[in-house]
């Protein structure tokens, strides 16, 4: 009964939302509202459930732990907030959070971001027994890199032989590249639709097995 | 203190994260494992702020009776009842957050149905806006238009019966000409992380204290 | 002297090349030490039957049992918390019907024994030691260690207990992160550089974004039908990099629109990007001179999940219709969401991303879009302020020494193919950053 | 004037016509079956033919790491793989890495077992044959044949019967489930002492003879996330267990680098792979036909081919209209 009520709900507020491909209606704005709140309304209860409480409130609660007290007291600082003469004590908080993942973000962009990126674009052109296209495309990769950058340079006019043309051929292949992108992800969106319309048509409607 | 303060956190902060990177010793992993168990609990406290502001935004559109107040409504009330329901409302009456229960309902086939198909207008979307997008209005555009189109193909069994060498042209261009393009990106990204991480740490980039300037 | 900026990336790449060779030599020497598992699967039981003179010390049980392991060897392992430590024990000389390997460890001196490993017969004899939670290893504590052969059925048979040879204990230095190290300092030498020169009032050229230059004018049109902008600062949390850079836009156009009077909606995804944004606009309408027209329900939070939010902000683009909307920062999958509504309810868009993923679709769909890198380059754009125009310039300086390399493997490349040498392999391994975790 | 009007109006057709397209050609396939062929490809082959080479005495994996979000794409694979094991025999843990994944779980297993099905499994639950537990039978003939024996007939249309506990366990969701595959490694029980349903693990058949994942020949993690990473690092990594990846198709290229260096024994990708797995399964007689994968299929080329149309008519229109020697639409790149 309780999965069956369940069904009939999601199957009416997925109709709600489809409804805003006509038009904006009352129906998809109730949805709209809906949702909203209630997501929060869960993030608050799964916080809760799932972080402080076992991350802040057993431990010190069961004695022992109480440097947890200090974390717990920089979250507090965020509701001086509402407290407009106090307000910038929510700036504390922040600054932790901000230092230290700046911090830890440093080294890892340098190794993810660029030394792995630059040591993957250093192949060979040509190797025993490779296929004419996937030497074309080793070619192609790295020029297509170097033209890219080029592309993205600030402080030099994109005129001349090598700014102007290498620029030019960098937002070329940024723009092969988005397209493919685009087709790639259409097949990925349009499951998405199925799964939707398998729901409405099988879980909901029993049209289809 | 209201400015020093934090800089100075954030300063600190910083370059003991960074230097902690390269230190596996033990004293620098514990120095992580606090981060990692205090940054959770710091950056949960902060939903209060965005329930203060939900909560002050419809409570205004109520009582200035603005446009479609009514629905401010459909917001307040779960949003209280949801971690009402869930946390403190007795199991027998519906409570509690595993099914069956009311908490577990709103969830489950309010929230997730809406997500999902929220997700799949996409498929829609995708669509119109390739319509409208892909037009040879450049010689630009058409290459973002050939590179769309020969990948899309390549992706279904219609685009095998065309030739065996469709799926296969698709994939080069994914493999080769999309990956220098990505790889361009991703480096000019990186580098223009960095030098957001270091501009914050060292305390050039001061916007997100609020305010552009004192 | 305008040409002097080049110097400063060939400099830095000699540097990078000499101190990488340096460290590629102190790399080779930690291969070594550390053969990766998959090759050793095989050697060490070839090559310990076939030379296995120990063998005869070892007392063969008359009775039917299997033969014991032998000599067990406890190192401490490099780069690490001294939360682990590598064991490898000597196989018996007749292996016939031994199942697999049990090994047994306990605090020296106390009297349980814990299972921490279970080898099977014919796999690597060396492990580590320590992964495992639920037996952890303590830095500075000595350990004893005994293993058993164990047959099908279950039953043991032990070798002797060896005290560890080392005890664990943690490094002050990584020697696997030298090239990260490197590059770190390369990329700070060059930023702090260029904040120096910016600092000391030397001008510096900055190419024209379209995208930039279009903001004053899409708030502009946004004025003159009357109608609001809308203002998306990304869906990702403070601490990304995205983020703030649209949080520095953010107080740009928020001043723009403070002295037009044009209403302004943020609606924010993380709490504590609400407050920061909170505060930006309305740090932005007193320096507008207008602090009165600031109102304090224009910024706002919505919701932490994904596509609540995109179904709130999409209700709020088909009922206030903005005449002009900016999603500026990091986006998911709802970036073709919220750009295909905006772009059915009339408005002028501009769009700035650095997630490669989502940029096809801010392409498509939007009149503007900064792509990745050109997001970040905005502030400094739009502030003018000489230490984010350095910060730019240093970037640039990075970019060219990485144009440099993949100059130097295209030549390299042609040259190896027409006098079949390894120049390419040489540059990948010179650069080839060690994985060490 | 009026030629161009029309070209005009076509380039600025009402999106909803689109929307109505899309949402036709998403609908329709599933009552007119085209069965567009699917060609299969290596990747999903090696994970058949692996799974193929089991047998009663094995086992398999099989996580669900997705959401509701990605149901469509990463679902029929973990039915798929689930049935291929059923027909050989092959026992079949399944587990989930977050609560919501638990839920893909149970409708995952509902769907083969259910008589609605074309081509099912009868249900056997842990409680109903535990007579024959008691008598020590542990081959899986002889618990068929004693089940028989007892008067239980096998219902028309089903394939075989699932004996839970022998033929499938439900571990489900385990809290830090990083850990949790980390944990198994060593013991499974100990992670997990009771199923969903409170059934205790430790008197399961399957656990006395697969007590860790060393004793289990394969995983596939069906996954919408970067979970299945977890299985490559803390179970190939660590023991050298196989793992297939089911992930769905944005994903796909990201980790095709896995299958080249080995460390994955196989992929699928988005409802593509699926349907590949469908094909194969239908070929060798085991499912009498084709799933919901191979459905989806002819819905994404009919999808596919729908987008191209409205691609090259708003060109036509644009060309025809000459639109291209004016500059009326909006600029911007």
């Amino acid at each position: 009964m309780y999965d069956v009520i369940g069904i009939w709900a999601g199957a009416f507020f997925t109709l709600a939302i489809y409804s805003f491909l006509y038009k904006e209606n009352p129906i998809y704005r109730l949805a709209e509202h809906l949702v909203v709140g209630i997501s929060l309304g869960y993030g608050i209860a799964v916080t809760y459930s799932n972080v402080l409480k076992p991350r802040l409130i057993d431990p010190v609660n069961s004695g022992g732990h109480w440097i947890l007290v200090i974390p717990g007291l920089m979250g507090f600082l965020y509701i001086t907030r509402f407290f407009p003469r106090i307000s910038w004590l929510s700036r504390y908080p922040i600054a932790l959070l901000m230092g230290t993942s700046m911090g830890v973000a440093f080294p890892l962009t340098m190794k993810a971001a660029v030394l792995r990126q630059l040591e993957s674009a250093i192949i060979p052109l040509y190797r025993e027994g490779m296929s004419w296209d996937v030497v074309l495309g080793s070619v192609i990769m790295l020029l297509g890199t170097l033209a890219a950058l080029i592309y993205f340079f600030f402080s030099k006019p994109h005129k001349g032989p090598f700014f102007g043309f290498g620029s030019r051929i960098g937002i070329w292949v940024i723009m092969l590249g988005f397209g493919a992108t685009f087709g790639f992800t259409v097949m990925g969106r349009i499951s998405l639709l199925i799964g939707r319309v398998q729901f409405l048509l099988s879980d909901w409607l029993h049209l289809i097995k | 203190m209201k400015r020093t303060v934090p800089l100075l956190i954030v300063l600190v902060g910083g370059i003991l994260m960074m230097v902690q990177y390269f230190i596996p010793h033990q004293v620098s992993q514990s120095i992580f494992n606090y981060y990692t168990d205090w940054a959770p609990i710091v950056s949960s406290f902060a939903l209060i702020l965005g329930i203060g502001s939900l909560t002050r935004v419809h409570a205004h559109k109520i009582r200035r009776k603005a446009d479609n107040w009514q629905y401010s409504w459909a917001v307040l009330i779960p949003l209280y009842l949801m971690p009402v329901l869930g946390l403190i409302w007795p199991k027998s009456m519906g409570g509690g957050m595993d099914a069956p229960s009311i908490f577990h309902f709103m969830y489950m086939y309010i929230q997730i149905p809406i997500q999902a198909t929220m997700f799949s207008l996409l498929a829609f979307y995708i669509a119109s806006a390739a319509f409208r997008a892909f037009r040879a209005k450049s010689a630009l555009a058409t290459v973002l238009l050939l590179a769309a189109v020969v990948v899309m193909l390549g992706q279904v069994p219609i685009g095998e019966l065309l030739g065996s060498w469709f799926p296969k042209l698709g994939l080069w261009i994914l493999r080769y000409p999309n990956l220098a393009a990505k790889r361009a990106i991703m480096l000019g990204v990186g580098f223009g992380m960095l030098a957001t991480n270091l501009k914050i740490i060292f305390g050039v980039e001061r916007n997100w204290l609020g305010g552009v300037g004192k | 002297m305008r040409n002097c900026w080049i110097g400063v990336p060939v400099l830095g790449i000699v540097f990078l090349l000499t101190s990488l060779s340096w460290a590629q030599q102190s790399d080779a020497v930690d291969r070594d030490m550390s053969v990766p598992p998959d090759e050793v699967t095989e050697k060490p039981v070839a090559d310990d039957v076939a030379l296995q003179p120990v063998a005869e010390r070892i007392p063969v049980e008359p009775s039917r049992g299997l033969a014991p392991p032998g000599a067990i060897m406890v190192k401490n392992k490099e780069n690490d918390a001294g939360d682990q430590l590598v064991v490898s024990f000597e196989l018996p000389a007749d292996t016939t019907g031994i199942f697999a390997y049990r090994i047994y460890r306990r605090v020296s001196g106390e009297k349980d024994w814990d299972l921490v490993k279970v080898v099977a017969a014919g796999e690597p004899t060396e492990f580590i030691d320590g992964y495992d939670p639920e037996f952890p290893v303590m830095p500075g504590t000595l350990y004893e260690y005994r293993i058993a052969s164990v047959d099908p059925e279950g039953n043991e048979y032990f070798g002797e207990i060896q005290v560890a040879q080392e005890t664990p204990h943690g490094e002050w230095y990584h020697t696997g992160k030298t090239k990260v190290l490197i590059a770190c300092a390369i990329f700070m030498g060059l930023i702090f550089f260029y904040f120096n020169r910016a600092q000391r009032g030397v001008k510096m050229y900055l190419r024209p974004i379209a995208g930039i230059e279009a903001i004053d004018e899409a708030i502009g049109r946004a004025t003159e039908m009357g109608k609001p902008v809308l203002y998306v600062p990304g869906l990702s949390d403070i601490a990304d990099v995205a983020t703030i850079a649209s949080l520095t836009i953010l107080g740009r156009v928020a001043k723009k629109v403070a002295e037009y009077q044009t209403p302004l909606m943020v609606p924010n995804r993380d709490p504590i990007v609400y407050t920061v944004a909170e505060e930006s606009v309305k740090q932005a309408y007193l320096e507008a001179g207008r602090p009165d027209a600031y109102d304090p329900d224009s910024v706002f939070f919505l919701t932490t999940s994904q596509f609540a939010f995109v179904a709130g902000v999409n209700g709020i683009m088909m009922r206030e219709k903005p005449a002009t909307n900016f999603y500026l920062g990091m986006f998911w999958a709802e970036s073709l969401l919220l750009a295909e509504t905006g772009s059915l309810s009339g408005a002028i868009q501009i769009a700035g991303t650095d997630a490669v993923t989502q940029l096809p679709f801010f392409i498509t769909t939007c009149d503007y879009t900064l792509i990745g890198e050109e997001l970040y380059a905005a502030s400094a754009y739009l502030g003018q302020e000489p230490k984010q125009i350095g910060a730019l310039k240093g970037q640039d300086a990075c970019k060219a020494i990485i144009i440099t390399f993949i100059t130097a493997a295209l030549a390299f490349g042609v040259l190896d193919l027409l006098f079949k040498s390894d120049l390419v392999e040489w540059l990948s391994n010179f650069l080839a950053s060690p994985i060490v975790e | 004037m009026s030629a161009v009007s029309i070209w005009e109006r076509m380039l600025n057709i009402d999106r909803r016509w689109i929307f109505l397209g899309i949402g036709i050609v998403s609908v329709v396939p599933f009552f007119l079956r085209f069965g567009l062929p699917v060609v299969t490809t290596d990747e999903v082959e090696s994970i058949y033919n692996y799974v193929d080479s089991l047998g009663s005495e094995d086992a398999i994996f099989v996580s669900f790491d997705f959401a509701p979000g990605t149901q469509a794409e990463n679902m029929p694979m973990a039915v798929a793989v689930i049935r291929h094991a059923f027909h050989n025999h092959v026992p079949v843990f399944m587990t989930a890495s977050f609560p919501i994944h638990q839920t893909m779980m149970i409708s995952a297993i509902d769907y083969v077992l259910n008589p609605q099905t074309e081509g099912f499994y009868q249900n056997v639950p842990f409680g109903e044959w535990e007579r024959i537990r008691e008598k020590g039978i542990t081959d899986r003939d002889e618990i068929v044949a004693a089940w028989e024996a007892e008067g239980n007939e096998l219902p028309d249309g089903a394939l075989g019967w699932a004996f839970e506990g022998r033929d499938y366990a439900l571990l489900g969701f385990a809290p830090v489930f990083n850990l949790v595959i980390l944990g198994m490694t060593n013991s499974i029980e100990t992670q997990y002492p009771q199923d969903i349903n409170g059934n205790p693990t430790g008197e399961m058949p399957m656990l006395h003879e697969h007590k860790s994942l060393r004793e289990v020949d394969m995983v596939l993690t069906c996954s919408g996330s970067g979970v299945c990473v977890w299985w490559v690092t803390f179970a190939r990594e660590k023991i050298g267990l196989p793992v297939a990846f089911g992930v769905t198709a944005v994903m796909a290229t990201d980790y095709y680098p896995y299958i080249q260096t080995g460390q994955v024994l196989g992929q699928m990708g988005g409802l593509r792979g699926a349907a590949e797995y469908e094909v194969m399964l239908e070929e060798n007689g085991i499912t009498p036909s084709t799933d919901k994968a191979f459905t989806g299929m002819d819905v994404q080329s009919a999808a596919h081919i729908l987008i191209i149309l409205f691609i090259i008519i708003g060109n036509i229109a644009y060309f025809a209209g000459g639109f291209h020697k004016k500059r009326l639409l909006k600029g911007g790149r």
